[in-house]
């Protein structure tokens, strides 16, 4: 296990009044698979775009020795933090290939970018193999399947080079196949990386998930491994219903 | 790869030929430098297809980068005739001034005057696309606020009646550099000095639109917000093409003025600055060669049609705003690639297989 | 003393001018987020409906009053037309719409050249409007222009009116917040959609019947707005109708009490240097609607 | 790299070509005397450029100018045309545009060989074209009133210069004890030298210049300016806006409470075509200074207004322009004819003393300046929107492009 780990704490996000996240205290270690789950509302998204810096908050979110809060987007990219969103977002336009050597070039200089790719970068075919799109690579990305795109993005922040990954419902529209690959894939990146994923799907989270944080309503509503976090009382009553 | 730039090469080669082999000798003095007008069009318009095309970044005031080279180089010229120490001749009848302007003194050098031409264009494209891209004022907002500046630097100029030739603008210029513009061998060696800078901005946006630099900037029109997750501030990937585009604006002003001979307020403005754009949309925004056809075209059209029928001119150059920009996206470069398409079909694309290979590689 | 009064005034009518130009954009573009550059033929159009108008009511006031409503119809018609023809089919490319629309108001110029000439037209103007109110012999405030900024705030309080508490507002806010969502909770959202467009081309044909009392009445009036009213909406935000409002009553006095000391050339470049600085420090407009979306 | 240097191949190439060839142009100043081109009057008719915008802003007046040099030429052709040949008009769209104007010049003068140039409307477009003219050695005639300090060899101006226009609405001002002017113009090249003049003037004559506005072209708001105007107390306006917004002007006037009886303008852009668009009720009373109005007495003038009427509709007004652009096709048949051939060097040595039988008068044409006395007339705007003299200089006014001639203005240019 090697890796930074996540540490937040009393983090708020308010929008217009409506505080979407509550003051919330979070510890991910390093080479973790945390899963973020909570109903819709919860905070979960809004609390990853803090820790991203789309959007404003207060209190600490610290990686490693770094104060990500305060920072522009693409400076917390640079420090090793990287997501996906919702909806997959690739570039539609660009090959397979292109996606991902722009996803591994955020340090190039600038003689480097105003000449031509002559090979492809070694991490670049690697995360090809890793994703299983080598075949693939010269087919614009718009044509890819949803989640085909999906692992793209996942490739992209491999390449990128994260030490956080932060995946947000990765699994969603995905065959039963498709998520079992997709969970391997996380297990193999986060040997040397941390991983917080938000889902809804709970088998999902019950195969993969090493730890567990539920929020509600902009706050932790309770943390541990899946069972505990299955078997906490309040977390039964508000989102898995009760049994 | 080796077969595209050899395809490039000769691609390059050809229109060189038809430049400089066939339209001097298939053209009337009269038509040539006509031809040299609108090809200094389309050096704009190479420019907004690298910004706008591949960028995302409509900018409807091309005009002032225009206008600015433009004017840089008519001072020059002014100042050139006028002779050492002397003040143009329109500052004497309207301006009332007893020295040169200090901000136009520096013109009188050559070694001042040219570099400025391009590079005075681009710093301003500097100052204001740092302010703008920085503080994410971009899509409609930038469009709109590039349109406003076109406004005020045509109103600005205007408003300086005495030192910059108000309406008028700059005209009546006797010599290029000490060759006689009136001489038809001058002015045609202007034409080629416009021909060959346009082939050199072409392979300049070719370069850049198929170096790496080409592929990041279409990321980031296409989204921005994921580039920036990567770790690029794409402010600064936009600035690199608006500031391009703004320097081959400028270059284009530069030589319009020899070319056309004159510049003035009428050109910047928004009406020019938004023309600019309506032959890049026909040409095919996204595409190399399309922009510079499109503004051809456009022109050739402007000038035959508006001889023949004025009003039918504004329609067909509405109808080409709505039908070309709301129906054919892509312009004329992608009918062009749809028909060499259906002509020689490509290999399938491969099978997209559902099949995670994922697994296979992951859990082995 | 009396001329800073008099120059606030004018400033604060200038802001009328441009709030009742802006305010019909500031619907479809602050709520839709489409660019209609036509929006200024609408006016147009609104003008040219008191020409048309005074060929058959000869009463000046009659005709203007009866304009009002006929302007409203006849420039809402058109926008409705033109969203169902070409905007809804472009809701996903915000700046081609612009051009498009910058095609149409091309056309919609010409056409008005064909139809009635390429000189300005003249409209006759109500004698209760071309007077003015004496306050004092220096200071007098012009009825036309205290006219036009009560329709000005008429406007934007029937239009808060409809958004706020009609079943339409409540659709439309609806649409603007979350159109997907709108649509499966069975909000057709596409003659919401037109209906906005209805709302807001009309609003432009009401300030085109405003502006026949202060300008020329010719094919080319539109464009001479247009920039002007989008730099307001630009700099009151989207979604909201109160940063235009704002907006426009400071534009208006800034560029009038500049343009009393210097000049209009000077004026103009100030507003927009000062609409750039404005941006720096609030780049979405006054206010903003905060969404988690990205884009 | 390779194909970088296969891509730049095609560029030096011809950039080689290009220093190679730069090497035969003449230089500045090095061979004064290219021929120009030569009009071509071979055949049995002699073509004429009608060069106006069709399209465009200008295109509302210069419209009228075209119709009325058609009308002219119409004339001519029916009685017989120019040293027996029938004159052919060919009509370009300088389009509202300046390097339109000048590339359509070259077009009229290089590809069509026409025999003179009528047209242009805008100072801009006549300073755009003036080269083309000068280096091709080819006539234009310009019809419209403006701001003087020019005197081209190749051009006719038809219209009034300063002397003829500005300095007589002065002289009336001040006969009639006008004591303070306020100066409102565009913001262009003819108000600016207006303006000038005018402010020399005052200086000389013991009026007073309270304040001089400008806005820019086709501005359409005037609140603030109308309210200096009125604070500045002025015991009358001097106007030299153009276009639109002349109507926004008189309409702010209006509702300001000022009117022609307490503080009247004299308008120098206004004629009757723009009366009609800015409306009586605005205008009613208020001054224009031109050198013809549709009013203006004579046979001339009747024979002029009917045959435009007939040809164009009875409710086309006829202005100042287009008198001076009808004449100019006349001034330019009898300078020919006195010549005795289509030849320019020929027909400028013969212009001298040229006169015509114009709608506005008798007109002569000054071989010095190339322009043409012009009798100046002050003009009060109507109810029915016709413009009637209140007065006139009595005989034409000698053309002083440069003030000459007029002590006060030394030094203005």
């Amino acid at each position: 296990m090697s890796g930074t780990g996540l540490v937040v704490r009393d983090l708020r996000v308010v929008f217009d009044g409506f505080a979407a996240v509550d003051g919330v205290d979070l510890e991910v270690a390093p080479g973790d698979i945390r899963f973020l789950i909570g109903p819709n509302g919860a905070g979960k998204t809004t609390l990853v775009d803090a820790v991203t810096g789309l959007v404003k908050a207060t209190g600490s979110a610290r990686f490693g020795d770094e104060e990500l809060l305060g920072r522009p987007v693409h400076r917390i990219a640079r420090m090793g933090v990287g997501r996906t969103f919702q909806t997959a977002t690739v570039f539609e336009e660009l090959t397979v290939l292109q996606n991902l050597d722009i996803a591994a070039g955020a340090g190039r200089g600038a003689l480097t970018l105003l000449r031509r790719r002559r090979s492809v970068p070694a991490a670049v075919s690697a995360a090809l193999e890793t994703i299983g799109l080598a075949a693939l690579r010269d087919l614009p990305a718009g044509s890819l399947a949803h989640g085909q795109k999906q692992w793209l993005e996942i490739g992209m922040l491999l390449v990128q080079d994260v030490k956080l990954l932060l995946l947000d419902e990765p699994v969603a529209g995905m065959s039963h196949d498709e998520r079992d690959a997709t969970g391997e894939l996380l297990r193999v990146v986060s040997a040397d990386r941390t991983v917080v994923v938000i889902e809804h799907d709970m088998d999902f989270m019950r195969n993969f998930a090493n730890t567990v944080t539920v929020l509600h309503a902009g706050k932790v509503l309770s943390q541990g491994t899946v069972a505990q976090v299955q078997a906490d009382p309040a977390v039964q009553q508000v989102y898995l219903g009760v049994g | 790869m080796r077969s595209l730039s050899w395809r490039a090469g000769a691609g390059f080669a050809v229109g060189a030929v038809l430049l400089f082999g066939v339209a001097p000798f298939a053209l009337s003095d009269f038509r040539l430098s006509l031809l040299a007008k609108y090809l200094c069009l389309a050096m704009v318009a190479v420019g907004i297809g690298l910004a706008w095309g591949r960028g995302g970044l409509l900018t409807l005031g091309q005009g002032v980068f225009f206008g600015l080279g433009g004017y840089a180089m008519a001072m020059h010229m002014k100042l050139a005739d006028a002779g050492p120490g002397e003040m143009p001749d329109f500052m004497q009848l309207y301006g009332q001034l007893d020295a040169l302007p200090w901000w136009w003194r520096p013109f009188a050098n050559p070694a001042f005057a040219l570099p400025a031409t391009v590079l005075l264009p681009m710093l301003v494209a500097f100052l204001l696309g740092s302010l703008v891209f920085r503080r994410r004022v971009r899509g409609a907002y930038f469009a709109i606020l590039s349109q406003a500046l076109a406004a005020a630097m045509a109103i600005l100029l205007i408003g300086q009646q005495g030192t910059t030739g108000g309406t008028n603008g700059l005209t009546d210029f006797q010599g290029f550099f000490g060759y006689d513009l009136d001489d038809p061998v001058n002015q045609r060696m202007v034409y080629f000095i416009v021909a060959g800078v346009l082939l050199l901005l072409l392979a300049i946006a070719r370069q850049l639109m198929r170096s790496r630099y080409g592929e990041l900037l279409v990321a980031v029109r296409d989204s921005e917000e994921r580039v920036r997750f990567l770790g690029y501030n794409p402010a600064n990937v936009k600035l690199v093409a608006y500031v391009t585009a703004a320097g081959m604006a400028g270059l284009a002003g530069a030589l319009f003025v020899p070319a056309v001979g004159i510049i003035n307020p009428a050109l910047i403005g928004i009406v020019p600055s938004i023309e600019f754009v309506i032959g890049v949309a026909v040409g095919g925004r996204a595409s190399l060669l399309g922009p510079v056809l499109g503004a051809v075209a456009v022109a050739w059209a402007k000038t035959t049609l508006s001889e023949e029928f004025p009003a039918a001119w504004t329609y067909l150059q509405g109808l080409l705003f709505v039908l070309v920009v709301a129906f054919l996206p892509g312009g004329l470069a992608s009918v062009v690639r749809l028909l060499r398409r259906r002509r020689r079909p490509p290999p399938d694309p491969a099978p997209v297989s559902p099949a995670p290979v994922v697994a296979q590689e992951v859990t082995a | 003393m009396t001329v800073i009064v008099s120059q606030l005034f004018t400033g604060v009518s200038i802001g009328a001018v441009l709030l009742l130009i802006a305010l019909g954009l500031s619907l479809t573009f602050g709520q839709m987020g489409v660019i209609n550059m036509a929006h200024g033929e609408f006016i147009m159009a609104g003008a040219y409906t008191v020409y048309v108008l005074q060929k058959v009511i000869t009463g000046a006031g009659w005709s203007l009053l009866v304009a009002l409503p006929l302007a409203f119809a006849v420039a809402g018609a058109m926008g409705v037309l033109l969203e169902f023809l070409l905007i809804r089919r472009l809701y996903a490319r915000p700046l081609d719409t612009l051009l498009v629309t910058w095609g149409v108001s091309l056309i919609l110029q010409q056409l008005a050249r064909d139809i009635f000439g390429a000189p300005n037209v003249q409209t006759r103007a109500p004698d209760a409007l071309t007077g003015n109110i004496k306050i004092t012999d220096d200071l007098v405030l012009s009825n036309n222009r205290l006219f036009i900024l009560a329709l000005a705030l008429l406007a934007v309080v029937a239009l808060t009116l409809v958004l706020r508490f009609s079943s339409l507002g409540r659709r439309i806010r609806a649409v603007v917040q979350n159109r997907d969502l709108a649509a499966v909770s069975g909000i057709p959202t596409g003659r919401v959609d037109r209906l906005t467009f209805l709302i807001g081309s009309g609003l432009a044909g009401v300030a085109g019947v405003a502006l026949t009392l202060l300008g020329p009445i010719g094919p080319t009036m539109g464009t001479n707005v247009i920039i002007d009213a989008f730099l307001v909406v630009v700099a009151g935000g989207i979604g909201h109708l109160k940063g235009s409002v704002i907006v426009a009553f400071a534009l208006g006095t800034l560029q009038s009490l500049v343009e009393y000391s210097t000049t209009v050339s000077v004026a103009k470049v100030g507003v927009f240097v000062a609409i750039v600085a404005f941006l720096q420090w609030r780049p979405q407009g006054l206010f903003t609607l905060r969404t988690r979306s990205l884009a | 790299m390779l194909d970088i240097r296969g891509r730049w191949k095609g560029v030096l190439l011809p950039l080689a070509a290009i220093l190679a060839l730069s090497a035969c142009g003449s230089k500045t100043g090095e061979n004064e005397s290219t021929g120009g081109a030569v009009a071509d009057t071979s055949g049995d008719t002699v073509k004429v450029g009608l060069l106006n915008s069709l399209s465009g802003t200008m295109a509302i007046s210069e419209v009228t100018v075209r119709d009325s040099i058609r009308l002219a030429v119409e004339e001519i052709n029916a009685a017989g045309g120019v040293l027996g040949k029938k004159i052919e008009p060919i009509s370009e769209d300088g389009a509202s545009d300046w390097p339109t104007f000048a590339e359509k010049a070259e077009k009229l003068i290089r590809e069509d060989k026409v025999a003179a140039v009528f047209g242009c409307w805008t100072s801009a477009s006549r300073k755009a074209v003036k080269p083309v003219f000068e280096e091709n050695k080819a006539l234009l005639f310009y019809p419209v009133q403006y701001e003087g300090l020019e005197q081209s060899p190749y051009i006719f101006y038809t219209g009034a210069t300063t002397n003829q226009q500005i300095v007589p609405g002065l002289d009336y001002l001040k006969s009639q004890g006008k004591t303070s002017v306020y100066l409102v113009g565009s913001d262009y090249v003819f108000p600016r030298t207006a303006n000038k003049i005018i402010k020399a003037y005052a200086a000389a004559n013991g009026m007073t210049v309270l304040g001089e506005d400008y806005a820019p072209l086709g501005s359409t708001e005037f609140g603030t300016i109308v309210n200096k105007v009125k604070a500045s107390k002025a015991s009358a306006v001097f106007n030299t806006l153009n276009g639109d917004s002349n109507v926004a002007f008189f309409k702010e006037y209006k509702s300001a409470g000022l009117t022609a009886a307490t503080m009247p303008v004299v308008s120098v852009s206004i004629a009757e075509e723009e009366v009609k668009s800015i409306g009586t009720q605005y205008l009613d009373g208020q001054l224009t200074a031109w050198n013809y109005y549709q009013t203006t007495p004579g046979a001339a003038n009747d024979k002029f207004v009917k045959a435009y009427k007939a040809k164009y509709g009875q409710d086309k007004p006829t202005s100042d322009p287009m008198e001076a652009a009808y004449v100019s096709v006349y001034l330019w048949k009898a300078m020919v004819e006195k010549a005795g051939k289509f030849d320019v060097a020929a027909v400028k040595s013969a212009s001298d003393g040229v006169t015509f039988e114009a709608p506005e008068g008798l007109v002569t044409i000054d071989g010095a300046t190339q322009h043409i006395y012009k009798t100046a007339r002050i003009g009060k705007v109507g109810p029915d929107g016709l413009i009637t003299e209140v007065w006139n200089s009595g005989q034409p006014v000698k053309p002083d492009p440069y003030l000459k001639g007029y002590p006060w203005a030394t030094g203005l240019s």
